[in-house]
C-alpha cells in the first residue's frame, strides 16, 4: 500500500490539467439532448481528440494514450475539477470500445475505433426492449439470416443518445427457435439505414434524452457483427463486469458535486436547517469513500485481479449518494430550487434541479437497484434463488 | 372527541372527486398545462359550478360560508388531480383575507361576489416565497410590505415570468410601488392577518401534497400490477410490495395530522402553527417519499415525460417548498417544543 | 370533528390522575421478569383493582368501568403520564379477554375473568412454536382429545411472562390429519399442571423476558377450551384485528418517550451533535400523529366502524417510531450509553439503555415488519401475491 | 499509486483469522465474559504465542517494530472474533504512547519487553471516555492530564466497576492523585502524543468496529439460509436478501475508508485526524446497520442471550461510541470542510 502519486503520475495530472485550463470553453455547452447541444459536444469531443484526451486508455497506436487505471482517474478527475463538457460520446468510448478490443476483428478495431475517437461517429446503445428492461435476456428484436446480411426487425427502447447519434450497437435474437440467453447476436449498425425508425423519447426535464427504434426489415452486412453469431450473450456480458462497472461513473463526478453542495451549504448556512449540514458531511464522506474504493479497485486490476460484485455495489452506492446529494441541494435552495435551465435568470440554481431530475434515474437504470440487490445477494453472500 | 368528517363533508368531497375524476383527466391537464396561461377558462367555470368558489364566501356575498375544515377533503382531491387552476389562492386564500379585513371596506364587496362567482382570480405576494403564484393572470393582486396589507391591479406591477418544472404552475418576479393609496390594512392589524393567511396556505398546500401522495401511490401500484418482468407482474415481487407499503404507512399517519391542523385553524387554537408546520411536513414528507419509490416501481417509465407520474412528481416538489420550506416549518416546532414550559407528553395531542 | 374533550372526559381524566398520583409507587419495580418483580407487579395490579383501574375497558360487572375507547386512551395518557409501572397483565387484559368476552361461555367468563381483573391469575400467551413464528398457521403442538380432556403434546415458544405466569391461552392441532389454519383449538391451561416444563429464554438484558413451553402428556378438560373443536383459527383472529391492534401499544406511551427524549436533548444540547435535533423534532411529530391516528380510528370504530389494515399500518408505524427514538438517546447519551440497569449509578441513562434494548424486538414481535408489509401490500393496496 | 496491502500483510491476518476461529469460538467467549475479571490468562500467552504483544514493540525491546498499517487487518479480525482482551490498548496504543515518550525514558524499558512478552496489561485513561477500561487488571495506567501525562501503578488509584451491556466489557471510574512523581510527560509534548493517541484508538475501534459488521451479517446470511418459513428459507425471500445485501454494500464502502485512515496515521498525513474520524464514523455506522439487519433477519432468536449474534451487537453498540462517538468525529470532519480553504474535490483525496 502507498497512497502516493508517482512522479509521473503527478506530471500526467499536471499535463491534463493545463490542457483543460486553456481549451475548456468558458460557456456552457446547451445540453446534448438538443440537436445544437449535440454537435456543440461533437466538436468538443473533437478537441478533445485533437489533444489525444478522448479516449486516454486506449492503446497510442488508435489514439488514445495507453493510460492504466490510475491514470485514467487522475484523468477523470482533472475533467470534473475543471468543470469540462459531459461526455457525449460515453456509451461509445466507455462501454463499446472495451469490448471491440476484446472481441472486434482486426478489421473492424480498424473502422470503428479511430472515428469513435475522432467524434466522427458518436454511439447509442440498444439493449432495453419494452419488456425487456431490468431482464434483459428477454429480448424478442430479431436479427434474421439472409445471405450476407441480418435482417432486423422489431423494436428497442429506452436507446440514450439515440435521437441525434450516428451508430448504435446492441443485441438482437439471431436464432427466432432460442430463448433467454441463447441465440443472441451483437451487431453495429448505422442510425441512417433504410428501413429505421426513431421515435424521441422526453425525459423529465421535456427533452429527448432517450429514444424508441424501430426496425422494419433493415439489412445489416454480416460483418457488422461482433463476435460469434448466437454468441451475442457473451461478448455483452464478458467485459460487462469489467472495467465498464468501474467506467460508468468515475468517483471525479460526485466529488465535483460534493464541493459544490459544500459551497451551497456555507452561502446559505444562516437560513438553512442546521441538520442539512449532516447530509453535507456524509456527501463528503461518501463520495471520498467512492473514490477509494474505486482506487482500491482499480489497484487490485492493475495486479491482475477480477471485478466481482464490485460492479452491483458500486451501482448502488453511487445512485444513492447521487440522490442524496442533489435531495440535499434541493432542501437547501428551498423555494427556489423549482427553478429549471429553460428559466434565463435561474443560473447555478437550475444546475442542482438538472442535477436533482438525473439523479432520480440513477437507481433504475443499468439494472435497477434491486435487481443489483438480488446479483449481491445471491452472487456475494450466497443466499438461495427465490 | 370525534375525530371522524361529517357525512355531508364526506359526500360533498366525493362528488367533487368524481367531478375531478371527468373533467381533469392527465390528457386534459397537458392540454392546459400547454397554453400560454396554463389556465383554463371552461375548468375555472366548471368549479365554480361545483360551488368551489363560493365556499368560503360569505352568505352576505353571495357564498356559501364554510370555512377551513370544510376545505380540508376538497384540497386533497385539488392535489390528487393536480388541477392547475389559483382556486386555492383565490377562493380560499384571498377570500379569508378580504373576509377579515377590518371595518366595511369597500373591497369586500367589491371582490367576494367575484371570486364567488367565479370570474376573479386573485394572487397573493407573501415573503415566504421568492415568487408570485398565478400573477399573470390575477385581476388583483393581495401584497405583503412590512406585514401591511396591499391591494393592486395587475396594470399596477411589472412582472416577469419565471420558469418552473412544475409546468402548471405560473410564477411571477413581480416590482411595485407601495403607497398610501394601495395599502387596505395597517401592520397593526395585517400581522395577525398575515399570520392567518400564511397558516392556511400551508394548510392548503398540505392537503394538495397528500393528495398527490395518494396520487403517486395509485400509479405506482397501477403500473406494478400490470408491468411483467421474470414473467410475473413487479407487483408480487417483495422488493416492490414493501416500498408501496411503506408509502402506504406514511399516507396514512400524515392524514390526521392534516385534519388536527384543519381543525386547529379552524377554531384559532393557540398550537395552530405549530400544528400547520407539522401537517406541512408530514404530508410533504409523504408526498417527497411516494415520489420516489414510485418512479422506482415505474422503473425506465416514470422518468419519460409521457408517464402521467411526472405531472404529479414535479408538483410535488414544487409544493413542499411553497409557504414555507422544511427549514422554516421544522424550526416552528423546534422553536415550541424546546420553549420551556411547552406543554408536551400524553394528554397534550389536543392542547 | 370535534376535537375537544366532554365535561364527562375531562372529570374522568382528573380522576384517574388523582388516584395515580396518589397510588402509583414512588420507587421504580424491579423488572417483572424477575421472580421478585414479577411479584411487585402483580401486587400493583392488585392495587390498580382495588381502585377498579385495572380494566376500565370491561363492563362494571366484571370490575370494569365500560369506558369507550375514547376513554380508554384518556386513562393510558394519564397511565403514561404518571409513570405508573408496566403492566404485567397486558396479554390477560388486553389480547385474552375481548376473546373470551366474544367467545367464551359465560361459565367462562366467570372463571376467568374476574381473577384476571384482580392480578390473581397473570396470563401468558401460547402462540409460537419453532418454526411458526411470522407463520402461525403452521402449528403442530397437539390437543388430542381422549374423553372430556385434550392430551397436549409438543412446544411452544417465545410465550412472553411464561415464567412466572399462572396461566396460559394458545392455539393447538387438534386434528393431527388438518394443515394450516384448519383443525385448530383454541385452549386455556393452567402452567402447573403436571407434564409441562417451562425452560426460560434469557433476552438481550439478560433477563428471562420469554420461555418455552414443553408439553408432554399434559391433561386439559374440554371445559377449557374456547370456542368449537377445530374453530381455534377464527376465535384467534376474529377479534386479532379489532381492538388488539389498538391496544397492543397505546399512544401515551410514545409521547412519554418523545417528552424524555426533548428533556434528554435540551439537557445536553451543548455537547450534543445540532442534526440530532432532527430526531427530536420527529419523534414530537411522529408520537402526536400516533396518537391522532389512534384518536381517529378509535372514533370510527365507535361509530360502527371496523379496523382494517390499521393493525398492520400500526406496528410498522410505532415500531420503527420507537427504534428511532431510542437511537436518538443512545447517539445523544454517546459513551455513557451504554451502562446497565445492573449499573447502581447509572440511573436515568440505563432506562434509555433498556428503551433501547426493547425497542430491538419492536418489528421483530407480534408478526415482524416483513410480514405485515405483505399484508399491507396484499390487502389494503391489492398487489398481487407472490 | 496502490491500494493493495503487501501478501505477507494479508498472510499474517489469515493465519491469525484461523488461530482465532479455534481459540475464540462463541463458546469460549461465554466462558471469559462470566468469570469476573473478564480475561483469560490463557488466552492472553496464546495470543502473545502469535506474536500480536510484540507487533509494535521495537526490536531492541524484544518486539517485532511493526507499524500502524500492519495492526490494522489484525483490529478486524479482533473485532470479528470479538477478542475479550485488552490487547489493542496495551500492545498497539500503549506500546506506541511509551515508545514515543520523549527522551530515554526508564519507562521505556521496563514496560515495552513486557508488553512484548504479553505480561503487562496496560490501560488508558483519556477525557474522551468517561471510563477507564480494564482499569482494574492493569499492570500500569497511562493517565490523561491537562494533556500531561501520568503513569500510576493500580494500587495508586482508586476505582469502581461499572456494568456495560457489552459483557466482556470491564469498566472503571477511577479517581487518582496526580503529582510530579507520576508525570512522565509534559503538556508541551504530551498534547500531540495524546492527538496520535486518540487517532489510533479511534482506528483501531473502527477496524473493529468493521469486523463486527462483517460478522453480524455472517451471522445474519447463516441464520437466513438454515431459517424455512413458509416452507422456504427465509433467505431467499427478497425483503431478506435485500437487507443483508445493503449492509454488504456499506461494509464494502468502509473497508478502504478504514485503510486510508491507516495509511494516513502511519505516515502522519496532514489530513490525518479527518481520515480517522471518516473511518470511525464509516465503520460504526456499517456495525450499528449490520446488527439492525441481522437482528431483523434472526427474528426473534436474534433477541435472545443464548443466540450468538448478542455478543457481537453489544460490542458494535459500545464500541460505535468508545474512543468518540458520532458528534465528535462528525464534527471534527464538518470543521474541516466548512474550513476556508480546505482542498476538496477531485484529485484532493489523498492529500
Amino acid at each position: 500500500m502507498r497512497l502516493e502519486y508517482t512522479e509521473r503520475q503527478t506530471k500526467f495530472r499536471a499535463e491534463i490539467r493545463e490542457w483543460l485550463a486553456a481549451n475548456v470553453p468558458s460557456h456552457e455547452l446547451k445540453s446534448f439532448d438538443t440537436k445544437e447541444g449535440f454537435e456543440e459536444h461533437r466538436e468538443w469531443e473533437r478537441k478533445l481528440h485533437s489533444g489525444r484526451w478522448s479516449a486516454v486508455t486506449w492503446p497510442t497506436e488508435l489514439g488514445g494514450r495507453g493510460c492504466d487505471l490510475i491514470e485514467w482517474l487522475i484523468f477523470e478527475e482533472e475533467y470534473w475539477r475543471a468543470g469540462a463538457p459531459l461526455r457525449v460520446n460515453q456509451n461509445g468510448i466507455f462501454l463499446l470500445a472495451p469490448t471491440l478490443m476484446e472481441y472486434g476483428t482486426e478489421e473492424q478495431k480498424k473502422r470503428f475505433l479511430p472515428r469513435m475517437a475522432a467524434g466522427d461517429d458518436l454511439w447509442a446503445q440498444g439493449w432495453s426492449e419494452p419488456g425487456a428492461g431490468s431482464d434483459m435476456a428477454a429480448i424478442r428484436c430479431k436479427a434474421v439470416r439472409d445471405g450476407d446480411h441480418y435482417v432486423i426487425n422489431g423494436q428497442k427502447t429506452w436507446s440514450t443518445r439515440a435521437v441525434f447519434a450516428d451508430w448504435l450497437f446492441g443485441l438482437f435474437r439471431s436464432d427466432p427457435e432460442s430463448s433467454r440467453h441463447h441465440g443472441l447476436t451483437f451487431v453495429l449498425l448505422p442510425l441512417n439505414l433504410p428501413g429505421i425508425s426513431i421515435r424521441p423519447i422526453k425525459q423529465l426535464n421535456g427533452l429527448p434524452g432517450f429514444a424508441e427504434i424501430f426496425f422494419d426489415d433493415v439489412r445489416v452486412p454480416v460483418e457488422n457483427r461482433m463476435g460469434e453469431e448466437g454468441q451475442g450473450w457473451n461478448v455483452a456480458m464478458a467485459t460487462a463486469g469489467f472495467e465498464r462497472g468501474l467506467m460508468l461513473r468515475s468517483p471525479g463526478r460526485f466529488q465535483k458535486t460534493s464541493k459544490d453542495l459544500i459551497e451551497l451549504y456555507k452561502d446559505n448556512r444562516e437560513t438553512a436547517d442546521p441538520s442539512i449540514s449532516d447530509a453535507v458531511v456524509k456527501s463528503w464522506m461518501d463520495s471520498e469513500a467512492y473514490a477509494l474504493s474505486t482506487y482500491a479497485t482499480a489497484s487490485r486490476l492493475r495486479k491482475g485481479g477480477h471485478i466481482g460484485a464490485e460492479a452491483s455495489t458500486n451501482k448502488i452506492f453511487w445512485s444513492e449518494m447521487d440522490l442524496a446529494m442533489n435531495e440535499a441541494a434541493m432542501h437547501i435552495l428551498g423555494p427556489s430550487a423549482e427553478l429549471m435551465t429553460q428559466d434565463g435568470e435561474a443560473g447555478e440554481i437550475s444546475r442542482w434541479l438538472d442535477g436533482f431530475l438525473f439523479s432520480q434515474a440513477g437507481p433504475i437504470y443499468a439494472g435497477s437497484n434491486e435487481i443489483q440487490r438480488n446479483i449481491i445477494a445471491e452472487r456475494m453472500l450466497g443466499l438461495p434463488r427465490s | 372527541m370525534d375525530f371522524t368528517f361529517k357525512e355531508d363533508h364526506i359526500d360533498f368531497s366525493d362528488s367533487i372527486r368524481k367531478f375531478l375524476m371527468v373533467e381533469a383527466a392527465p390528457e386534459m391537464l397537458r392540454e392546459i398545462w400547454e397554453t400560454e396561461s396554463g389556465r383554463s377558462k371552461a375548468l375555472r367555470e366548471k368549479l365554480a359550478e361545483q360551488g368551489l368558489t363560493a365556499l368560503s364566501v360569505p352568505e352576505e356575498f353571495n357564498g356559501i360560508g364554510l370555512g377551513d375544515l370544510d376545505w380540508i377533503l376538497i384540497h386533497q382531491e385539488l392535489g390528487y388531480y393536480a388541477i392547475p387552476d389559483s382556486l386555492s389562492d383565490t377562493a380560499y386564500l384571498a377570500a379569508w383575507l378580504l373576509n377579515n379585513l377590518p371595518g366595511d371596506a369597500a373591497l369586500k364587496k367589491e371582490w367576494l361576489p367575484k371570486i364567488a362567482n367565479g370570474s376573479a382570480r386573485i394572487a397573493i405576494a407573501h415573503p415566504v416565497n421568492p415568487m408570485v403564484a398565478d400573477a399573470g393572470n390575477a385581476d388583483l393582486l393581495l401584497m405583503w410590505h412590512n406585514d401591511e396589507i396591499h391591494a393592486v391591479q395587475r396594470k399596477q406591477v411589472q412582472m416577469t415570468l419565471r420558469t418552473s418544472i412544475d409546468a402548471s404552475r405560473r410564477l411571477f418576479d413581480v416590482t411595485w410601488k407601495p403607497s398610501d393609496a394601495t395599502r387596505i390594512c395597517p401592520a397593526s392589524h395585517g400581522a395577525s392577518l398575515w399570520q392567518g393567511l400564511l397558516d392556511r396556505a400551508a394548510l392548503a398546500a398540505a392537503a394538495h401534497l397528500i393528495g398527490l401522495a395518494q396520487r403517486m401511490l395509485d400509479l405506482g401500484i397501477d403500473y406494478s400490477a400490470q408491468r411483467k418482468q421474470f414473467g410475473k407482474p413487479i407487483g408480487s415481487f417483495q422488493a416492490v410490495k414493501h416500498q408501496l407499503a411503506d408509502v402506504a404507512v406514511k399516507i396514512e399517519f400524515a392524514k390526521p395530522v392534516l385534519y388536527r391542523a384543519a381543525y386547529s385553524v379552524m377554531h384559532d387554537k393557540s398550537r395552530r402553527s405549530v400544528n400547520v408546520s407539522h401537517a406541512k411536513l408530514a404530508c410533504g414528507e409523504a408526498a417527497w417519499f411516494s415520489a420516489r419509490k414510485s418512479i422506482q416501481v415505474h422503473g425506465a417509465m416514470g422518468y419519460t415525460w409521457e408517464a402521467d407520474l411526472q405531472m404529479f412528481m414535479k408538483r410535488a416538489w414544487a409544493l413542499n417548498a411553497a409557504w414555507g420550506d422544511q427549514s422554516f416549518h421544522k424550526k416552528r416546532i423546534a422553536d415550541f417544543i424546546y420553549s420551556s414550559g411547552a406543554a408536551l407528553g400524553p394528554g397534550e395531542t389536543f392542547t
